[in-house]
């Protein structure tokens, strides 16, 4: 149980040219659940490294419970981290393995085996306590390396992409049980994933990171709804977020922008007042594909919500619903309907576009276009 | 914490007497020859300083001359042919062949044995009257000639031979394990790719094996420079000195000839002709793996 | 026992040499002193003479160690040895040994080295059944010898057996050198380096001929050891080999009785002239008193008649004490002892500078080079060569 | 032992094709080669002296002779004492073990050092190390002698595998730390994590996996050692002189009578232990190099 | 363009004790995109090596064009696959691996240029060119990987995981070129993938494979709406598919069967006729979370649709949409809920239960009970 502040924290590695981390500032509170996203090659895993000392840090400085920690040793710092590549002992058994960290720490060994005990059955793997790593598939493999970081109570857990090997179910079954873990010891987490899904499910806040920089730190419905610039907007949510550049426009019942579809037909969206100071000028309009969906009548008499027919170019049933592709102001848009509406491709589908949380960014800065006087979302500068 | 300090300096501390050993037995043994090779130290070390006298003696001395072209013959060819060699041995023998296991000890065995009595035997191989040529023509084929070992053009290159079957099997070896070490998908991937056996070999599998290649050519070059039993027990350097090579000059100039500083100057003759050749390589190599 | 120990280098390793020097060991331990064995073969005692130079360096040194000629002054100039006067008067060697002798074992008139025998270098090794064959006759001069390999070359047989390495090289040349130079200009050229002696008329005469020579010599000549050209002549493949006396040792391991299956005459042209090469050790200075007194039993021992005796029997050599007896040993010796003596008297004896016995080691090596070049390399001639001798020569000192 | 894909693919699988024949052939032919002068020598040590001087050295003995044996091992001279080279084994013995492990465990502990724990310098470290291996033995002869004698070592076992020791961890270090770069640096910062420290870490973690590199160490430094000369000779004391020397000594008498088949029956016994380790640890010998050496 | 039969193949390792492919049958037709999924260690890549001619077939055929090739050098039976191990030749630059296979078939340096071009703008690594891939992060390996495939125009592509290591973002995107390329070659294509997504929006057939032995081959509707068994019911489909045992019950309304929440009260599921058969009974209920949702009005009147107040347990928002645990006949489901219904932990939630789609397992076989003389899905023995 601890908190952790990352105060201006640098990388610059030996022989590279170019910094791989330009001054990232987090600060995460006690018992906080931080995910870290970003494309591959941003600087993720570094920047674990760091918080657990295993890279030197170029310069800044890294608090835990408010400690200056920045020069501690790793083994002082009481942290437990599951590595990109496991970094399993090879010449150990998964049990050994399990219990190595517990035996450095002089735990007692039946205290120790109790512990290897339960974390064998949480994970799974109780089964597989006596084989070498190089007798294990991927997924279990990488359970292990789980295991062998809870099996401690650090002040802090790292985990670096800790369940990217594991099928689709196992996933989930392993995703629910860190949430679990999490709530019950409320051990602060940091959590690296390329998975969207973990990201918005057990995250208390995304941080999102580019090229060593942190773009946006705030709590998942932040990050998704109001993503602080086109990037992030474009990087959460799959499919993609579409963006739309239109004008803003004015008429007698408020600021609106418009969709026209290939015939030339003109949807007229909604858009909020704090446009105002963009009337007439062109910007890029942010609509998630779940956020235009086929006609749902309860949702019909809503004034934010706008109406419009678009012929089918692609549809791609993913099972629970169908991604549907049209085309307006000559984007390619992507929506989400009801499979049982699978429209066949060329048809022309009635669509709904809700407005409610559609977001706007400026053409330029790419940063999304703030109400005035809201109170700023927690982005990072 | 100063245990924490402790740990910090654990690494630089266990390689300390390392590196103290490296800098006063090699390197600073290296300085006391170049310091000996100043002065004209003749039976023991002397500190009489002489200058460059000893370097200008050497220069005329046509022994030297010969010794140290031999090695830039022997060195190229010992190394080349060993590479060759091994890398097709390697390369034989990396197709399943069942008895692998005997014919690989076969290729090792010359490595254990000192050539303080495996030059005898070589001797009596290759002289024209006790042993190839004679078997060959025992046999029948009466026009065979190998009289290399008794023929000053031709000696230099019998130590060749003979350096070569001591330590191809070692780079057998090595490039057996390089073979061994390369991602079996890799290859895969270029039989999809449609390359044939061959080709894969040619343009993939050796290519991959750089470092293989680096290691063998630190060792391979390491044995050449310092190739002096050999010598010693095939040609004693002759006939006359037509084969002498470098390490022994400088031995029997240091010790049996009692001219300590002429032989120390050989040596650091030798050492600079390393230096050109080598430590551009060995930084080029180890520059290169940091980036991948 | 606390009574002393001497360490002992020494590179006679194999059949006759270690069987004497064992009886030297065993004649130490009778009086009471321990003998510890320090033997390094290799080249003419090139190893042990690096170790040598190691252990010296290192502080310890052995007590005493085969030295030759020419070094027995260099360690003793460097300060290593230990002076055996008292030991010399007591056994008064100036009178049993000859003045040549003396004369190498000393360091500003003091003994700091044991003679253990002497070896005569120009000797001619011949096969009788070959020269039977082919009709010839044991030559005593140059022209008989250029005859008769003529005659023994035309039978189809090998006239000379000879290895080609360095020192055989030398060993012949200096055969040939003294046969054409004479004892003067020998001494003149290979001892006071004088160089109009080295780039002397005589001397281009002497490569010449050994020159000559190289067309009685088998081609697989190059880098034979020694031994396989006198089992050569044993086996009757050739007819003869000019070599130190060392070579009996292989006619009698091959079981032969010499007058009979083999003969020893003076290389051609050298009769009445004796090269010799002694073999002696030299003693080093040492700070434990015991060890020092077996040091002095151990030079009395060498000299002792007995010992004398056993060693050179087996090792083919002759005693240097002239008042040896003489019984026990063969013909060959039996000559060699006679021509020892007459040429002490008449100055015919020389030292062997091939074997380090005239000079030093840098100037032998220096002449090494020349000479064995020149005999593999057809294409230099003789002037060249000699003029190279007298550079090198010149360089080396 | 992974086997290429090349081997599992079809085109090789099928034995009897007139490639494989070739393949099989041209080893045969290159094995024959390389057994020649270990023939010739086996054939010399079982030939009598007079069979040896009758002198085709490729003939078959007239008569097969074991004195050769007998003597080399019980009855040669070499020096003043004729017992033989069976003495000399334990000599060597006593130098080679000490010497190996000793070189082998430093080069572990370097090769450790500067493949997990590198500092500012340590790669130049290893380049001037590596640089040193090329030094002539011949030129350290006297400093080293000279260094010896302060120490009190001179001329003494332990002089002698201080030496070895000296001019082996190049090597050592070198293989060492060629095989920990390959391992993945996680494993090292895992087991930092949990609290190991430099000890720790490289007895539990990295030694229990150096088994193969360890194979070749040894293979390596004991072969060189056991066949080494020139330390032998000059470092020894006359008592404890190794096997090669006691060899030496047998072969290579100057002005004595030669017996051919004594020197090889001696030469060959005295390379039995390494033939011996090379015919049983072949096989970690190529597994140790593919794990270490071969991944510059 | 081929087509591939996979006659009754099976795989035995040569140490391994147990077989690794145990009798595989599939036939692929001309341009047809099959995918291949199943849990890790299965023996998809093996299939693929396999195909391709890398691994020995223990037993069984493998026809191209209807000839049999099982005995057929890889590299003569034209074939071009991407591996799940990258397999980049490290010695050469990303240009050279991917005009490698090029040059081995003598195609003119202008085209092979031209070609790489192409791809390398497809997969948007052209600045990547003349890099090792030791210095490529894991996401542009295997993109060049793909490349190397992209390049050739064989008669089957062999996609094995191809896109595992990119990011959600680049992956929606990967994902529809790799589409494009079918719908433009129309090449036969098999791919292996762990994604749900991918599998159901490539995919023409999809096959579930487990412990070697393939479970079923069927369109993704088919596979996911008709699932042969309850492991492939619970593999496809994410958050994984609820299996409520409960029993078979009759009123004179029809089947039904019962969920009851915590407090007891029940809801009634109505069942189809053909679930006669087990009338009395117990069967599992499998119900896909986004059929039980909060209330939607213009649904409430279709007879198949239930409702019934729940407890929620968990929430956890996706973004797109939130799943709800709730507690039903003393097991954990969970429902998909729109993230505008959000409701707060504790509180009970009307939900509908959509049974249009509902499928009921065979408690003991654990296959799919299908209605009588329905023609029997396509589904392995
Ligand atoms: N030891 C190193 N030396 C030099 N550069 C490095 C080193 N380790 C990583 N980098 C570089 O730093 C950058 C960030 O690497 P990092 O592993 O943190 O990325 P990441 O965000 O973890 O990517 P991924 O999601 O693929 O794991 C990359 O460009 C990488 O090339
Ligand atoms: N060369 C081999 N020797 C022995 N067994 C092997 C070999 N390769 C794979 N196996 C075994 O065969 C089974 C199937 O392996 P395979 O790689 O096909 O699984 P997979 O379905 O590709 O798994 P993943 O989804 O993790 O890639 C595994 O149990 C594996 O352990
Ligand atoms: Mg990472
Ligand atoms: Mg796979």
């Amino acid at each position: 149980m601890a908190n952790l502040q990352i105060n201006q924290v640098r990388k610059t590695y030996g022989k590279a040219e170019l910094e791989t981390l330009k001054g990232i500032d987090i600060s995460i509170d006690d018992g906080e659940f931080l995910i870290l996203v970003g494309p591959s090659g941003c600087g993720k895993s570094t920047l674990m490294n760091m918080i657990a000392g295993l890279e030197e840090v170029s310069a800044g400085q890294i608090l835990i419970d408010n400690q200056d920690v920045t020069h501690v040793a790793p083994k002082d710092r009481d942290i437990a981290m599951v590595f990109q590549s496991y970094a399993l002992y090879p010449n150990m058994t998964v049990r050994q393995n399990i219990q190595f960290g517990l035996e450095i720490r002089k735990m007692p060994q039946q205290e120790i085996d109790a512990e290897v005990e339960r974390v064998a059955n949480l994970l799974q793997i109780d089964h597989l306590l006596d084989r070498k790593p190089s007798q294990l598939s991927g997924g279990q493999q990488q359970r292990v390396a789980m295991g062998r970081a809870l099996s401690r109570r650090p002040k802090i857990y790292l985990f670096d992409e800790p369940l990217s090997n594991l099928d689709a179910k196992l996933r989930v079954e392993m995703r629910t049980e860190v949430k679990k873990l999490h709530q019950r010891l409320g051990t602060t987490i940091v959590y690296v994933t390329h998975d969207q899904i973990e990201a918005m499910t057990l995250a208390d806040r995304i941080a999102v990171m580019k090229d060593g920089e942190l773009l946006q730190l705030g709590t998942p419905k932040e990050v998704y709804e109001t993503p602080a610039n086109t990037f992030v907007a474009g990087f959460i949510g799959s499919p993609a977020m579409n963006f739309i550049s239109c004008q803003v426009k004015k008429d007698d019942s408020g600021l609106y922008t418009e969709l026209t579809n290939l015939d030339g037909k003109a949807t007229r969206l909604p858009a909020p007042a704090y446009l105002n100071r963009y009337l007439g000028e062109q910007v890029i309009l942010g609509l998630r594909p779940e956020q235009i969906t086929h006609y749902i009548p309860h949702k019909a008499e809503d004034q934010m919500i706008a109406k419009g027919h678009y012929d089918v170019l692609v549809t791609e049933p993913t099972g629970p619903d169908v991604i549907v592709q049209v085309m307006a102001n000559k984007q390619e848009i992507s929506c989400r309907v009801d499979p049982e509406y699978t429209p066949t491709v060329g048809e022309s589908v009635e669509l709904m576009f809700d407005c409610n949380k559609a977001v706007y960014f400026d053409p330029h800065s790419e940063q999304r276009i703030q109400p005035e006087n809201s109170p700023s979302q927690a982005s990072a500068a | 914490m100063p245990l924490d300090k402790l740990q910090q300096w654990l690494p630089k501390l266990v390689l300390a007497p390392t590196m103290v050993i490296t800098l006063v037995c090699i390197y600073g043994y290296m300085g006391w020859t170049a310091l000996i090779s100043f002065t004209n130290s003749s039976f023991l070390p002397s500190f009489k300083w002489a200058g460059l006298k000893q370097y200008a003696k050497l220069m005329d001395n046509d022994r030297w001359l010969v010794s140290s072209t031999n090695l830039l013959i022997f060195g190229v060819l010992f190394i080349a042919i060993c590479l060759v060699l091994g890398i097709f041995l390697a390369i034989l023998l990396d197709q399943q062949i069942r008895t692998e296991g005997a014919i690989r000890t076969i290729f090792l065995y010359p490595m254990a044995i000192s050539f303080i009595v495996t030059g005898t035997a070589w001797k009596w191989i290759l002289n024209p009257g006790l042993g190839l040529e004679k078997l060959m023509r025992d046999w029948g084929w009466s026009s065979f000639e190998f009289d290399w070992l008794v023929n000053s053009e031709m000696s230099i290159y019998t130590l060749v031979i003979a350096a070569v079957w001591q330590s191809s099997g070692f780079v057998m070896a090595l490039f057996l394990a390089g073979l061994r070490g390369i991602d079996p998908a890799i290859i895969k991937a270029a039989q999809i790719d449609g390359a044939s056996k061959p080709t894969i070999y040619r343009r993939i599998i050796l290519p991959c094996l750089r470092p293989v290649f680096f290691s063998s050519i630190i060792v391979l070059s390491h044995t050449a420079i310092k190739s002096f039993d050999l010598v010693t027990a095939l040609t004693a350097g002759g006939p006359g000195y037509s084969s002498d090579l470098p390490a022994l000059f400088m031995y029997s100039h240091a010790f049996t000839r009692g001219q300590m500083g002429l032989g120390a100057a050989s040596a650091m003759m030798m050492l600079a002709g390393v230096l050109a050749i080598l430590v551009p390589y060995l930084y080029s190599e180890l520059r290169g793996k940091h980036h991948e | 026992e606390n009574k002393g120990e001497v360490e002992v280098l020494h590179w006679w390793t194999s059949g006759g040499e270690a069987k004497s020097a064992a009886v030297l060991k065993v004649m130490l331990e009778q009086q009471g002193y321990g003998w510890k064995d320090f033997a390094v073969a290799g080249g003419g005692g090139e190893s042990a003479m690096t170790v040598l130079k190691t252990r010296a360096v290192s502080g310890n040194p052995p007590a005493a160690a085969q030295i030759k000629g020419h070094d027995i002054q260099e360690w003793a100039d460097l300060g290593f040895l230990t002076t055996l006067d008292d030991t010399a008067s007591s056994e008064n060697w100036e009178k049993v040994l000859p003045k040549v002798v003396t004369n190498v074992m000393k360091y500003e008139g003091n003994y700091v080295a044991v003679p253990v025998n002497v070896h005569r270098v120009n000797w001619l090794w011949a096969n009788p059944a070959v020269f039977e064959k082919a009709g010839a006759k044991v030559p005593t001069t140059w022209d008989e010898f250029i005859a008769a390999a003529e005659k023994i070359k035309a039978a189809g047989y090998i006239p000379l057996a000879h290895g080609g390495q360095a020192w055989q090289d030398a060993t012949v040349f200096e055969a040939v050198a003294l046969e054409t130079m004479g004892t003067e200009l020998y001494l003149k050229a290979f001892k006071q380096h004088d160089p109009d002696a080295l780039g002397s008329p005589e001397m281009v005469k002497t490569f010449e001929k050994f020159r000559q020579l190289k067309q009685y010599i088998d081609k697989d000549s190059p880098g034979r050891d020694w031994n396989i050209a006198t089992n050569m002549v044993i086996e009757g493949k050739a007819a003869m080999q000019i070599m130190g006396d060392w070579a009996k040792g292989e006619f009698a391991a091959a079981g032969k009785t010499p007058g009979v299956d083999y003969i020893c005459a003076p290389a051609p042209g050298t009769a009445g002239m004796f090269t010799f090469n002694i073999d002696s050790f030299a003693f080093f200075k040492l700070n434990d008193a015991n060890d020092a007194a077996a040091q002095k039993t151990l030079a009395k021992t060498i000299l002792s008649p007995k010992f004398q005796e056993v060693f050179n029997l087996n090792k083919g050599s002759i005693p240097v004490r002239l008042d040896q007896d003489m019984s026990p040993f063969d013909q060959c010796a039996l000559d060699s002892m006679a021509t020892f003596k007459s040429a002490n008297k008449s100055g015919d004896l020389v030292p062997s500078w091939s074997h380090g016995l005239a000079t030093t080691s840098q100037i032998q090596g220096a002449i090494y080079d020349v000479v064995t070049n020149y005999f593999n390399d057809d294409k230099v001639t003789a002037d060249a060569t000699v003029d190279k001798l007298v550079r090198a020569v010149k360089a080396a000192m | 032992m992974n086997n290429t894909a090349i081997e599992n693919s079809n085109i090789s699988k099928k034995p009897l094709q007139p490639g494989r024949w070739l393949i099989y052939a041209t080893l045969l032919l290159f094995a024959l080669i390389y057994l020649m002068p270990l023939v010739v020598m086996l054939l010399t040590s079982f030939k009598t002296s007079a069979d040896i001087r009758g002198g085709n050295l490729m003939s078959l003995p007239t008569e097969w002779v074991f004195d050769g044996w007998s003597k080399a091992w019980g009855s040669a001279c070499t020096g003043v004492n004729c017992e033989g080279i069976k003495g000399y084994f334990c000599n060597s013995i006593q130098m080679v073990v000490p010497a190996v492990l000793i070189s082998t465990m430093i080069g572990a502990f370097n090769g450790y050092v500067l493949a997990k724990w590198k500092f500012r310098g340590s790669d130049l470290f290893f380049s001037l190390m590596l640089f040193g291996c090329f030094i002539p033995f011949q030129v350290i002869l006297l400093p080293m002698a000279q260094s010896l004698g302060y120490l009190g070592l001179a001329n003494t076992t332990a002089g002698l595998v201080t030496v070895h020791v000296i001019y082996g961890i190049a090597f050592t270090t070198m293989f060492f730390r060629n095989y920990y770069v390959s391992i993945p640096d996680e494993l090292v910062k895992a087991a930092k994590l949990d609290g190991a420290g430099f000890f720790t870490i490289f007895f539990r973690i990295l030694l229990p996996i150096s088994k193969p590199i360890f194979m070749v160490c040894v293979i390596w430094q004991f072969t060189a050692i056991w066949n080494d000369f020139l330390f032998g000779v000059v470092y020894s004391a006359g008592d404890t002189q190794p096997m090669t020397v006691a060899l030496n000594n047998l072969v290579n008498t100057s002005t004595g009578v030669k017996e051919y088949n004594v020197d090889m029956a001696a030469a060959i016994m005295a390379a039995l232990p390494t033939l011996v380790v090379y015919v049983l640890a072949g096989k970690y010998f190529v597994r140790g190099l593919t794990a270490g050496v071969v991944k510059g």
